[in-house]
Order: C-alpha cells, then structure tokens, then sequence
C-alpha cells in the first residue's frame, strides 16, 4: 500500500487538521464528534442542510460545506457512514430555526445512521427532515433489497438545495426540491482499478490489467458485470446508455451532465469522456444546458468514472448558477 | 432449589465477562470479519466492530458499580458512537434495548435474558427492516433467541441454554452461506452474494458465544 | 495500459474538445494550431498572458485560462512542448496592444519553442517578453546545465500575473511580476508511482513497492534519489526542508503553501500532506498567509504531490486574492 | 570532368530521395528512439520525429517543383510546426538555415553541401547554447561537418564524403554513451545520464546516413 499517510487510524483527522487550515475561512470543524460546519453557522431563518457518510470520497461532503451548499457534512472512517452523535451534534450546529434537511446517500450504513441521530433530534422537537439519494442505476431497484446508492446525484442534490436553502425556501420545499432532483437524476460508473482501504492495506478486489468493471460502486462494490477493456467511446457508450434509458431521457429534455472521476484518473481524462458523452448526447437529441466535470466524489484512488444525467427546469437552472462557495465548488461569489 | 437458581443467575460480574469476552472475540477475529466482509460488502466490518467494543471496554469501568440496564445502555451508546456503518446502529439498538429490559436490575434469571435478548433483536430487526433469511445478523440472532425460549420450556439449565442459543446462533450463521442478501451493502451482489457467510451473521454468532462462556460461569 | 482513451494519437485532441465544449462560455479552442483563448480575447489595452507547454498535466494550463489568469494556453503533445506556430496564433489572438507575456517553465523544450515564436513575433513588431520559471529545489542550479525545472510557481505566477494584468500594469512591470513570484518561489515533488504515457504504453519508470522518488519531475524526469517508503510526516519534511532551505524561508517570513497532487492522489492525502506542513513552516516561524491544495500541476495519473512555497508581500497578497475565473481556478467573482 | 562534376552533384531529387529515407529510418527506430529517451529523456524522442517526418512527407509534393532551398525550408518549417520539444526546434533551424545557405539552388556540389550542413549546424549550436561534448546531437553533428571539410580538402568523391560524414555521425553519437549530459532533459540526470547514448545524436545519425544513401545514389 503506497499512500501519502502515516498511520491508518489517523488518516481522517489528520487529513481534516490539514483541511481545516487550508479552508479556516469557510469552515470550522469538529473532531470529537467529527464534523465541519460554514463558519457563520447557524444561518438564522435559514433551513440548515447536513450530509455525510464515510470519509474517502473527498472533496464530497467536507469539501461542500460553505454558503450556497452544505451548512455542515459530518465524515466517518474512511467509507463507513458517520455516526449518531456527529450527525446529532452537526444538526444542532446549523440549526438556525427553520429546520434542517439531511441528504442522506442510501446505503443502510447511511441510512441507519442518520435515522437513529434524527430519531433523537426529534425526540428533542427539531424539525429534521431526510431525503435519500438513490440514483445509481447499476443496482436493480426493487422494494425486497436496500436498493439504489446514491452516488453523483449527491453533489448535485446539495448545490441545488443549498442554493434554495439561500433563498429561505422553507424546510419543506427544499425537501421536497431535493427529492425532485433525486428523481429526475440518474447515475453510473465504472472502475479501471480497485482502490486501498488504508486499514485494509490490499486493494479491495482484484481486476485483471485487461477488464474493467462497470457498475461499480464509490467503496468498490462490484458492478453490473465485468467486460475488457475498450476505448473511451464504447465505454462512455455503455454507461450513457443505462443512464439514459432507465429515466428514460427523451428528445428535447435538457440536462445536466456530470462526468465525475473516482481519484485516480486524470483531469484529460475526464474531459475526453465529457467529450464522448456530448456525442452521444446529441445525437438522443438531448441537449447538455449545464456540466461539471472534474473528481467531485471519488473512491481514495481508484481509477475510472461516474457519469449522471439531471433532467433540468429553469428553476434547478437558476439554483445551479446560484453562487456557491466551497473548498470543493465555487462560482458567481 | 432457591440455592442453584441464585447461582444460575447471570450477575452483574457475568454481564460484564460477557462484554469483555465478546471484545476479545471480536479482536481475534478481526481479520476474519474483514475478510468475509470484503466478500459480499466492504471490507470494514472487522475494523467497525473493533474500533466499537474497544471504546466500550474503556468505558466499562464507569459502570462498575451500575445496574445491569445502565451498563447494557452504556455499551449500546457506546457502539452507536464508534462503529457507524450498519452495523453502529444495529448493535447499538440490541444492546439499547436490551438495555430498557434489564433497567434496574443487578442479576438476571433466563427468562429475564430471555426477554431482554427478544426485545433486543426485535429492535434489530425494525430498525433494520429485514427478516430471517434475508442474510444478515437476524439470522444468526432470531434462531439464538428460539433456542433460549425452546430451553426455557424444556426447563435446561441457564448455562445450557446459552450454550444452546449460542449453538443456533452459529447454526444460524453458517445457514447464511446459501443465501442471496437481500438488505445492507450485500445486496448490491444479487446471486453473487450467494456462497458467503455473512459477516454481521457471524459477528452476532461470536456475541452470542461470549454469552455463553461469560455469562455465568461455572466457579 | 488503463486509461479512458480511444487512440493515443487522439489523446490530446479528444480531451480538448471536451474541454472546449464544458467551458464553452470562458474560453474558445483552436485545433490547429491548436490553442485555447480566453472567450473575450483580446482585451483592449490588457497586457495578453501566454503560457503552454506539454498536456497531461491538466488543469495546467487550458484550465488557467480565462479572466485573472492566462489569455491563451498552448497544449503539446502529451509531455511534448507545443510548437512555434501554436504559440504564434496563440499570441496575435491576445494581443491586445498592450504586449504579451510568455510564461515558460524551463524545459529545453518549452525555451527553445517559445523563443522561435517570440523571434517570428518580434519580427512582425508584436511586443513579447518571456519569463522562465525554474523553481525546482529537486535539480542543481548551473550556468552548465538546463538549469532548474519550473514547476509549482507556475501555476502562482499565472494567477499573480494574470491579476495584475487584469489591474492594466504594463508589460514590463508584469514581466518584472513574474521573475518576482520566481525568484520567491521554491517547489520540490515526489512520486509513489509513475504514470504512462499514452503512446509508449508503458509506465515511464519503475519503482518498487516500497520505494518512492524524491525530486521527481513532472514529466517522470527521475529526482534526487529514491528512499523507502516513509509516514507522510517525514515525506513532508523531506521536500518541505529542501525548499525551505533553498532560499532560504526565514522566521517571520509570510508564505503561500501550495500542495499540489500529481494527478493519482486523492484529495484527502493532499490535505493531510497540508496538514504535516503546517506543523513545520509552524516550527520555523513561518506564516502559512495563503494556501492552494489540489491536482493543478499532474503528471498524468501518477501518484505523489509536490510542496511550493511562496514569500509573500502585501502586494503578492492581494494579487492572490484578486477575482480569478477559470475552469480550474475560480473565486472571488 | 564537367560531366561526372554534375553526376556527383547532389540533385533535387537527391534531396527528396534523403528526406524519404530519413523518414523511412525514424519509421523504423521509433522504439529505439524511444527507449534511448526514456532512458535519460522523456521517451518522446521517437515519437516527435516521426510525428514530424510523416508531416514532411506528406507536404513534399507541394515542393516537388521547388528549387533546394525552398524545399529545405519547407521541411524546416514542417518539423518546427509538428515535433515540438526540444528537437522540434533544433532540427527545424537545422533544415532552415540550410534552406537559407541553399536558396534557389537546383543542384549542389560538395562545397556547398558542407557549407550548407555547417550553417545549419551552427543554428542548431546557437539556438540550443549547447557545446560539443554536452551530449546532445550537435556530438554526432559537428562530427559530420568536420568529416566533410577533411573530405573535401582530400579530394574525395562526394559519395565517398558522405560515407564519411556518416560514419563520423555514426561515432560521435557513440561516443556520447560515456557523457555526462550538460543541456536538455537528460542534464537533470547529472551524472546517471553517463552509460547511455544521447537519442538526439542517434537521430541526427540516422539524418547523416540517409543524406549518405540518398543525396547521390550511384546510377
Ligand atoms: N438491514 C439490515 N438488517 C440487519 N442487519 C443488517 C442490515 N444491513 C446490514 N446488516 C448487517 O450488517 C453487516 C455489515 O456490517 P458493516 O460491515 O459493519 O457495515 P457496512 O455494511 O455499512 O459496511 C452485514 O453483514 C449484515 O449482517
Ligand atoms: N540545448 C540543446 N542543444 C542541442 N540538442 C539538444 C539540446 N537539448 C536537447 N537536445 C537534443 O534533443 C534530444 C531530445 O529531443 P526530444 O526528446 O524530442 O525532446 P524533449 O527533450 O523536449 O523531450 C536530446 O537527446 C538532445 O540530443
Ligand atoms: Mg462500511
Ligand atoms: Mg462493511
Ligand atoms: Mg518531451
Ligand atoms: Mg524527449
């Protein structure tokens, strides 16, 4: 294992101590209970908005928190979601009197987690709200299975509703807005290689030099099925597919799209894929309004890509172009 | 047989060899955890469990002179605060509750386990929403309370049915390998999650194993 | 070989126009010769910025481009130094008869291609200076060699020049600028792995498990010496007492910290390696003003980041500060 | 002798026949370009030159009814806009100095070739601020230059010249292997850089001995 750390159990808050003073301007953080909260937090008449889950995915949820998006994020061990207390203790942190909106990823960690802290929150009459995030199509989506992860509808998710929450829409609306987007989002991604989970110190699965795995889950869940290695546009072609079919997209729709790297791959690369996507995109007739790409939420290391199509209105365009300032995503502010 | 029925009980002392054995199970089988987790999940489970019973060891001895509901509630805060993942809130429920059940006492008879145990993994199971067979700790943990109330009416001994639960609670276990998870990070695999014993399964085998040799032993 | 690519020969091409298309509204793209300009180029009255180099280490220098930063961007081949005629069409597009500014990191290549061009320019009557930057402690500094790599300080010098040009300052005092922010910056990088490049289809170095190169370039150029694997604290005093020591840093002295990853480290390792830093400019006196942390100067995907330090003034400061908008670099506006 | 003067002058389609024949030789050592770059360089040299060569051949047509000068510069212009890097610029003054020594020439003698080649090769050693001895190709250049200076003072047949020229290319770039290298990529390796032949001098061997094949082919 070769990693730019010292020992596995401090990787997190040492790796936060750094963030923390690089971002001392928008964030404080917590580290017993670990969390990071805007600087200005609590917002008053503002609806506080919180995430988390397991650290690893940098820049997402830390690298979120700032005026425009997250009010605070609360990272676990590295890909294993937070805890009660952190989430109880980051609520309490940003709320500013109008209710606070968890964005939870669902994966029964997550899930769990967060419906345990905000059992307590209401328990001691906080207004919380919780929306899951499910919107990688490579699961099969059935009542009879913890169903859909959530994965790069996350980020979207959090900047949209962040910039609602900056309007003072109230609790309600930005949940309710935050479950549109979850619906109208649709995700998926793909592994080149595996990934080191620092106290595990060997890469989570094993992928030939000549296979890639599509379908792949942010902590190395296995995908949909193993294939060879192909050019980018085949790839790209793959995915794009199954994103766009399972919504379905339709001609006409406008969308935003979000070419995500999962750590290890390089920015050119990236773009490339963008690339092979927009091909791909105008000829269904769909028309890219909005995109992002860069590694937004990553898995440590591991290299490959996650590519997610939101159906967008000219309300989730405004609140996209809204100003947002993060250690992670920064515009118009 | 007042005399036997005392020493039968599970004592305070005996909840607390439990905890402690249960510890050290879950350190020695670190790896092994890890390892069956990485086959089906994430590989975190081990790391989870340990990070977890390591804090409650610390913390038992603030609870040295308490109730056995105190120190049951104090071992499942502890593990909500430590482990995360699935498993954080899963423990920390059984033990939670389990908790609620004993509140006040200083010893329990089997039916008070027994009872404790039941509440304890019906909270399990609504806080997770899954059912036996579903290839989760339900499955080693349901069949371990069926074998303490099949012991119970069959009027075996405390030691004996612990010793029974835990038996089930392996059985239980092992019976997850044949199985397609259908809830946590497992069911992402469909059919390939077939094969596996599942790591929570087995950790809740070992908690129940602790119980056995810790719980009231033989002096 | 893994990557998200169709053929090597595309590389370069493919991931531009994806580029080109995701930042439609900041900047335009040539393909041949090939360029990026900021959209709105040239700026009447603005001293024109110019930069480029081999690709492969996005977002350096295409994702500079754009207000506060660079006029235009000349992409090579991957590693390869782009040609006269790139930095010729590149520069007349920016002209806004103020001069321009080429920003050159020291490279025989990258030299000897921007003094052809600045020559063909000169003798058209367009005024062009040339600022190398050299700031990598990893190579001996000699009048008989190719003298010092210029690495991190480019990626200051572009957003410091670049603010000040946006402030109107003449030629000569941005070029002054530029061999200000080099003579003030010193940098040091090192790899845990080495990275591939497209066309040779194989990793450019080898290096053991347990090895990693300490000074290593940005183009996989071997460095000062390879020694085992280490914690990251001791990685981070390694290149952090080498650059330090260089000019030397001295007590008291205020300074930008720029952790840069070279393309395959996550995030959260580059916060720690911030993080471990802090600790020992702390211990030397030194007073962190200002800190970048994040991939903008890579090396493909290889593994492994780089340290630079910068004395800063008042001047540097607020120059630093200044409204940036890049697909890379973006705050304040 | 007037008549075998003008056989053993060097044609237009000499010079066409040598810029063929250099391409065809980067074709065929590309990866041993590559492999002496990546061993001290960057692994690119291989695949500039031939970048830029394929470059050449496609525009010669364009040139085909040119005079030498226009069809050196040509060249000269192709590679500085295709190879980029550091021989990018070095080969292409190489070929426009030569253009500019040749301008509006349909045939050259020996005299004019070795001026020619040394008017380039001082463009290459100005533009580059590199000496004999730094290990670049100017050691297997210069070399070349003072081969055809000694050929021309010893009378010999052009062909038998170029032979030489060659063969001095040929040992110059040899002869780099125990340098430590002073300019370029490879000076960053200080004294690693020794042990290994400059890929820069190797290719402007390959240049010498296709100017040896092809400027004047016996008929
Ligand atoms: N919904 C659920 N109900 C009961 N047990 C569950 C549920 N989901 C997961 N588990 C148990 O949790 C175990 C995994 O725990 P752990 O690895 O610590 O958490 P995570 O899956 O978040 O990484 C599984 O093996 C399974 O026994
Ligand atoms: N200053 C210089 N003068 C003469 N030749 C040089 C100089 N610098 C480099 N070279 C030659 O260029 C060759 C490398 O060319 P190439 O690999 O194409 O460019 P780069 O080094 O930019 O990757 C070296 O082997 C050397 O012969
Ligand atoms: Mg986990
Ligand atoms: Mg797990
Ligand atoms: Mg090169
Ligand atoms: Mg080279």
């Amino acid at each position: 294992m070769k990693k730019l750390i010292n020992h596995p159990d401090d990787v997190v808050d040492e790796s936060l101590r750094g963030f923390a003073v690089a971002h001392a301007a928008l964030v404080r953080v917590s580290f017993d209970p670990r969390y990071v909260v805007r600087a200005d937090a609590p917002v008053r008449g503002k609806v506080g908005l919180v995430s988390g889950g397991g650290s690893g995915h940098e820049p997402m949820h830390g690298g979120f928190v700032g005026p425009g998006m997250l009010d605070a994020a609360c990272p676990g061990a590295i890909f294993t979601s937070p805890t009660p207390d952190q989430i109880v203790a980051a609520t309490r942190a940003v709320d500013g009197g109008a209710g606070v909106l968890h964005i939870v990823k669902n994966y029964t960690g997550d899930v769990l987690n967060f419906e345990m802290a905000a059992d307590l929150l209401r328990a001691d009459g906080l207004s919380v709200e919780a929306v899951l995030i499910a919107d990688d199509v490579a699961v099969e989506n059935s009542l009879y299975t913890a169903g859909r992860r959530g994965v790069g509808a996350t980020v979207l998710a959090e900047k949209i509703c962040g910039a609602a929450a900056e309007q003072r829409r109230p609790l309600v609306e930005v949940a309710e807005l935050c479950r549109q987007v979850n619906a109208r989002a649709r995700s998926m991604g793909m592994a080149l290689t595996s990934c080191t989970v620092p106290h595990v110190g060997k890469p989570t699965f094993e992928l030939p030099d000549d296979e890639i795995e599509i379908g792949i889950g942010i902590h190395g869940e296995p995908g949909r099925r193993r294939v060879t290695l192909k050019p980018a546009a085949e790839v790209v072609a793959l995915l794009a597919e199954s994103v766009l079919d399972d919504l379905p997209f339709k001609r006409g729709d406008s969308a935003l799209a979000f070419v995500n790297g999962l750590g290890g791959t390089p920015l050119c690369e990236l773009y490339l894929v963008y690339g092979e996507l927009t091909k791909i995109c105008a000829a269904r007739g769909i028309n890219l309004a909005r995109s992002l790409v860069g590694s937004y939420m990553t898995s440590l290391e591991m290299a490959g890509c996650s590519i997610t199509l939101l159906k967008l209105d000219d309300d989730l365009i405004r609140l996209w172009d809204a100003p947002v300032r993060t250690a992670g995503l920064r515009w118009a502010v | 047989m007042a005399a036997e029925d005392v020493s039968a009980a599970i004592s305070r002392a005996g909840i607390l060899r439990w905890l402690e054995a249960f510890a050290v199970a879950v350190g020695e089988n670190k790896d092994h955890l890890t390892r069956l987790d990485a086959a089906i999940g994430d590989g975190d489970h081990g790391a989870n469990l340990d990070r977890g019973m390591r804090a409650v060891l610390l913390r038992l001895p603030d609870v040295a002179e308490r109730d056995i509901g105190a120190t049951l509630k104090l071992m499942g805060m502890s593990l909500v605060s430590t482990v995360g993942g699935a498993s954080g809130p899963l423990y920390g429920t059984l033990f939670l509750r389990m908790g609620d059940a004993t509140a006040g006492k200083l010893a329990l008879t089997l039916e008070d386990w027994t009872a404790a145990l039941r509440m304890g993994v019906d909270g399990v199971a609504t806080r997770g929403k899954a059912h036996p067979g579903d290839k989760t700790m339900l499955d080693a943990l349901a069949p371990a309370v069926e074998a303490l109330d099949a012991s119970q009416a069959q009027g075996t001994s405390i030691a004996e049915a612990l010793r029974r639960s835990a038996l089930a609670a392996e059985r239980g276990a092992a019976d997850t390998i044949p199985l397609v998870a259908r809830r946590g990070r497992a069911s992402y695999l469909g059919e390939r999650s077939a094969g596996h014993q599942d790591p929570g399964a087995t950790s809740a085998f070992l908690l129940l194993r602790a119980a056995a040799e810790g719980l009231c032993r033989a002096t």
